[in-house]
């Protein structure tokens, strides 16, 4: 009998084969076992030849989204800043979806930086992918050696533990809470769509935290944030982040200081979010990537909880509703505002 | 903006006011004589959708007490809809620094058109009241030595 | 463990004065600064050879590395000819005469003028503002004539009004011991001299390999165009010395920003030989 | 040297003596291993291994302030850098293990000029914690260190059997510090055997033997050229996860901060991983690309440092084994270096 996910790993391996052998596409972006226990590479198959390497578990944490703009890019001829495209069809490339990243795909293509023609999308119903840090809390920190995954239970040893985890107690909160895990747009379909999932509150962690007073917020921001070595693996692996230079770049003038000096910390935790405003999925890239715990995610929640609240938009749903800061209704709530304080409407939370 | 223990703390404001509207409201405020109080610092932007995140999340960075961010009426906008693209971002900007627990009323928003003079001079009075009861800025003051 | 309280602390900068400002180029984006240092001790202490570097340093802004375009000859004073383009570039440009900054160094290894060079014919060869640290060389070796043989100059620019150090230039040209072709891109109105890329003039002049040495500076491109004329009458790479550059922030071979595979710019360099630098990444 | 035996509470009491005079930080048991001021030896956590953050934190302080000045333009002494006030107050860093104090040893070659590290080395005494039981991740005997290694540390501390430990001093001041150790006693010799047996017994399997000298025959610019850079490279995302985790990445930067009437000079960890490090003011970026950055972390530890110096710039800890957001292992990275 085998598992769920290596059903879906066959799947994904024939595709990918027919798609490079067909030269349908230049190349698969996949994923690949890692070399420790509960890791998963993000993986390039150029060659039918390579589809064997690609595998498909609860640990392909990352976006995969995020590699598509300069994978594509890659195929294009080098040209000159202002230089038109070059003439006729470009390479395409294959890709793995689930809900959330097929919703970033969306938001990339809205923002012009994948080309629908170009990309070959593998939709897969998205089951909720592992966080390794839970999975490493419920075992006490101790050293896992070994983790086989089966389709509820993870099997998880240590050189002096064994242990059975129930596969949904570590899942990642961003797929706890997670509504659309079907695949929003692709062109093949892997597996069966689940449908909409009910949460019973998918703003639970968001909540709890507006119900603080603000001093217990403040307090709650410091803590949470002070472990931040600045390494931006958040931003980097965040497939909405791909500005040629970054806010925290900028020299002239300098928005944020360079060291971990806590102003300039959580400065840039909030420009980061901010800018992810509208467009974040809650795929929880940031998070996963993130090597010393930093719950950066909620920061996103919180927008994407506002967002949602005030103007009826989630990010990537649909290709043809537009981002909703690039656009407005002139009844948008502005309960905010000190000169339209009498009206009703939303606007603070 | 430096501290000064021995003298009284006074709040210190920083206002981006729009060209068109707020700014010109602030001006009517002044020719007409409405007294507000001298705690605000005005820099005038072509439009409020100028007014980045950034240049309000810098202000209190280098130290404002608080910030006004005013622009024209919904629909007065003097480039159609530049205010109405920033009340966007400036709902979510304004929820967001609330749930990191920055005090509501640090950062303002107000809407004044170039005729609201009186309205001008309330707003600042209103902001500046807010401000003094909240005391010194500390959250998000970038310190040094 | 060394004792500490007898080390320099290499980060601290001499505090030094804007002495004098000139605009150098029409364009007003090259300025040279002369400066002094402010303590006598520093300058009694400084002592640099052509090729070096400093760190130029505004408190507020940073610090940034510019070629010594004075030579050691040049006594009392430091002068630095600076292209404004980042942070700490237009805040030194926006400066007045008497305001303070800092100066680091001297840095970086220079040319080898009192080893190497000596007894050589020399060939300098220079584009646009690149000229600075061979300024400083130049100068020196003319004061030290009698140590190197014949001296050609081949140094170009875009415009006449972008060449640096116009009235030294036309002193030089007067002279008899020096060969000194400069050189513009393009006919201008005016302009009596030569007319060329700098390349062209350097296979013009051709000046010959034997017993010979070329110090190069300019756009990498010039460099590249360069070599081609000069390897054709039987030059090699190690006749031919670079000055690299590179972002840098320390200065002395620590802070890992300007290495070139294994070298670090500010430290080994900023000088190499052409033979050296070929067997190096193309990381500059 | 001395060579002291302790119990839980004789390490309690003695570091307790200690908070007297020093500030102490050793991996914090409420804080997955992160460095921690402590005050009490019940908040040290020292069975997680490896410590989530380096040591280097203490060494490379963030920010290290280099130089403080007036901004005022009246000030007579305006612009004119002076040097920070020194708290004299010195640190012990309890609970170091072997990988991680080897690295102060290994990043004061190259900073051997810079009186600020100097001074942080005497300002941060190391107490070590050898490995009875190292990680999978470990691999400090391929880079020429010992889960039983004393290099870089003042004191080496081994659990010997549990909850007893033998301290051994490594550096005078070390034996100065063992002194203030009332509560211990003189290891014996049985201890001094079971230590020695140890040593001999915790091992990490490996089949990479003299890395160091395999990597500097190689030519350099083969090794450059080699087409594995643009694999790896591939799935990088180009943070500086494993740069800031490395205890051996020294690389800083240098900032100017002003506000209100004053400024300061700081230095902070800067990483190779991003485009910034080396761009020119001109635009021009001379490792512009991603592979070119990847490639130079690794040939920077693995053969421009050793070149120069003489030992890999990497100990082995396996932070950025365990921590890399895409998996890229440096063990590998080093198996395809040496089969190039």
């Amino acid at each position: 009998m085998s598992t769920l996910n290596e059903k879906i790993t066959e799947e994904i391996r024939s595709q990918a084969e027919r798609l490079l052998s067909s030269g349908e596409v230049a190349a698969f972006l996949g994923y690949e076992a890692g070399s420790l226990p509960m890791t998963a590479r993000p993986f390039v198959a150029r060659k039918p030849e390579d589809v064997s390497r690609l595998v498909w578990n609860s640990f392909c944490v990352l976006n995969l989204s995020n590699y598509l703009p300069s994978l594509l890019k890659s195929f294009e001829p080098q040209r000159r800043p202002g230089e038109p495209p070059p003439e006729g069809p470009l390479p395409k490339v294959g890709v793995i979806a689930t809900g959330c990243w097929s919703r970033n795909i969306v938001v990339q293509i809205k923002e012009n930086q994948v080309d629908r023609e170009r990309v070959v999308i593998v939709g897969i119903p998205s089951r909720g992918m592992v966080s390794s840090r839970k999975v490493k809390d419920l075992v006490n920190n101790r050293e896992i050696l070994k983790v086989i995954e089966e389709d509820h239970n993870l099997k998880v040893s240590g050189s002096d533990f064994d242990q059975e985890i129930n596969r949904w107690d570590v899942v990642r909160d961003n797929c706890l809470t997670c509504v659309h895990p079907d695949p929003v747009i692709y062109d093949i379909l892997i597996g069966n769509p689940s449908g909409e999932r009910q949460v019973s509150d998918r703003f639970e962690q968001v909540n709890d935290i507006e119900a603080k007073t603000h001093e217990e917020r403040w307090e709650w921001f410091t803590e949470a944030f002070s472990a931040c070595v600045r390494c931006y693996a958040c931003r980097n692996v965040c497939p909405l982040c791909y500005c040629p230079t970054c806010f925290v770049d900028d020299s002239r003038p300098q928005w944020v200081g360079k060291s971990t000096d806590q102003t300039d910390t959580l400065l840039f935790h909030i420009l980061r979010a901010y800018h992810c405003a509208g467009r974040c999925t809650d795929c929880g890239s940031c998070e996963s990537a993130c090597p010393v715990g930093i719950p950066m995610r909620l920061l996103t929640k919180k927008l994407n909880k506002d967002v949602l609240e005030m103007y009826q938009s989630e990010a990537g749903m649909s290709l043809d509703e537009p981002l909703p800061l690039t656009t407005y209704n002139p009844a948008d709530p502005q309960g905010f505002v000190l000169t339209e304080r009498s009206e009703k409407g939303g606007g603070k939370s | 903006m430096g501290t000064t223990s021995d003298k009284k703390w006074e709040p210190k404001i920083v206002a981006f006011l729009c060209n068109w509207c707020s700014y010109a409201g602030a001006d009517l405020a002044g020719v007409s004589r409405f007294q507000y109080p001298p705690n605000i610092r005005i820099i005038r932007l072509p439009c409020s959708g100028r007014v980045s995140a950034n240049m309000i999340l810098d202000a209190l960075r280098s130290g404002a007490d608080g910030v006004l961010v005013s622009g024209c009426h919904p629909g007065d906008c003097h480039y159609i809809s530049g205010n109405l693209f920033a009340r966007r971002r400036f709902a979510l900007l304004t929820n967001l620094l609330e749930f990191v627990g920055i005090e509501p009323g640090r950062v303002n928003f107000s809407w004044i058109s170039a005729s609201e003079a009186e309205q001008f001079a309330q707003v600042v009075k209103e902001v500046t009241e807010t401000v003094r009861k909240l005391g010194p800025s500390t959250r998000l003051v970038k310190r040094i030595g | 463990m060394s004792d500490i309280s007898k080390m320099k602390n290499p980060y601290k900068p001499y505090s030094a004065r804007l002495d004098n400002i000139k605009v150098e180029t029409e364009d007003g984006n090259l300025k040279t600064f002369r400066i002094v240092l402010e303590e006598k001790a520093d300058r009694d202490a400084w002592s640099h050879v052509a090729g070096q570097f400093a760190m130029l340093s505004i408190a507020g802004k940073g610090e940034i590395p510019i070629g010594i375009a004075s030579s050691p000859t040049e006594q009392g004073y430091l002068l630095f000819t600076v292209n404004r383009a980042g942070v700490v570039t237009t805040a030194l440009h926006n400066m007045r005469e008497g305001d303070r900054i800092g100066v680091r160094g001297p840095l970086g290894n220079g040319f080898p003028v009192d080893t190497e060079l000596k007894g050589k014919n020399i060939v300098i060869i220079a584009g646009g503002f690149a000229f600075t640290t061979l300024r400083a060389t130049l100068i020196y070796m003319l004061e030290n004539r009698s140590d190197y043989g014949k001296i050609t100059v081949i140094y170009g620019a875009r415009t006449p009004g972008m060449l640096l150090y116009r009235d030294e230039l036309e002193a030089w040209q007067a002279r008899d011991d020096v060969d000194i072709h400069v050189t513009i891109d393009r006919e201008a109105p005016g302009w009596d001299g030569l007319v060329g890329f700098v390349p062209t003039i350097a296979g013009q002049v051709a000046p010959s390999p034997e017993n010979a040495a070329a110090l190069i500076c300019g756009p990498p491109i010039m460099i590249k165009f360069t070599m081609p004329p000069l390897e054709e009458i039987g030059w090699t790479d190690d006749q031919v010395y670079l000055s690299l550059e590179n972002r840098m922030k320390c200065g002395i071979g620590i802070c890992g920003h300007c290495n070139v595979g294994p070298v670090y710019v500010c430290n080994d360099g900023p000088v190499f030989t052409r033979a050296q630098v070929q067997k190096l990444p193309v990381e500059y | 040297m001395k060579v002291l035996k302790f119990d839980r509470q004789a390490i309690g009491e003695w570091l307790s003596k200690l908070a007297e005079d020093y500030d102490i930080y050793a991996p914090g048991e409420s804080s997955q291993g992160t460095w921690q001021l402590i005050s009490d030896y019940s908040q040290i956590d020292i069975k997680s291994g490896v410590p989530e953050k380096p040591v280097k934190n203490f060494l490379f302080p963030q920010p290290e302030t280099l130089l403080t000045f007036s901004t005022v333009p009246d000030d007579p002494d305006a612009f004119k850098p002076r040097e920070p006030e020194d708290s004299g107050r010195k640190n012990v860093i309890f609970g170091v293990r072997p990988c991680d104090a080897r690295s102060i040893s290994l990043n004061a070659m190259p900073y051997e000029k810079d009186t600020y590290y100097k001074a942080n080395m005497e300002k941060n005494l190391i107490i070590g914690l050898t490995c009875n039981t190292p990680c999978s991740t470990c691999f400090c005997t391929w880079t020429g260190g010992s889960p039983m290694g004393t290099e870089g540390c003042d004191i080496s501390l081994t659990e010997i059997e549990k909850d007893s430990f033998v301290a051994r001093g490594v550096t005078e001041r070390g034996d100065k510090l063992l002194c203030l150790a009332t509560a211990a006693s003189e290891a014996s010799d049985q201890d001094i055997e079971k230590l020695s047996g140890l040593e001999k017994d915790v091992a990490i399997s490996t089949d990479i033997t003299a890395l160091e000298e395999t990597l500097k025959s190689k030519d350099m610019m083969e090794l450059y050229n080699a087409p594995f850079w643009k694999d790896i490279a591939e799935r990088c995302v180009n943070c500086g996860t494993c740069t800031f985790l490395c205890p051996t990445c020294y690389c800083f930067d240098i900032q100017d901060e002003t506000l209100h009437g004053r400024g300061r000079r700081i230095r902070c960890q800067d990483s190779c991983m991003f485009p910034l490090f080396t761009l020119h003011a001109s635009g021009h970026n001379p490792r512009g690309d991603k592979v070119q950055r990847v490639r130079n972390r690794f040939m920077h530890k693995l053969k421009y440092f050793p070149d120069r110096f003489g030992s890999v710039s990497c100990v082995g800890c396996g932070r950025c084994v365990r921590d890399c957001p895409v998996n890229i292992d440096i063990r590998e990275v080093m198996r395809q270096m040496l089969t190039f």
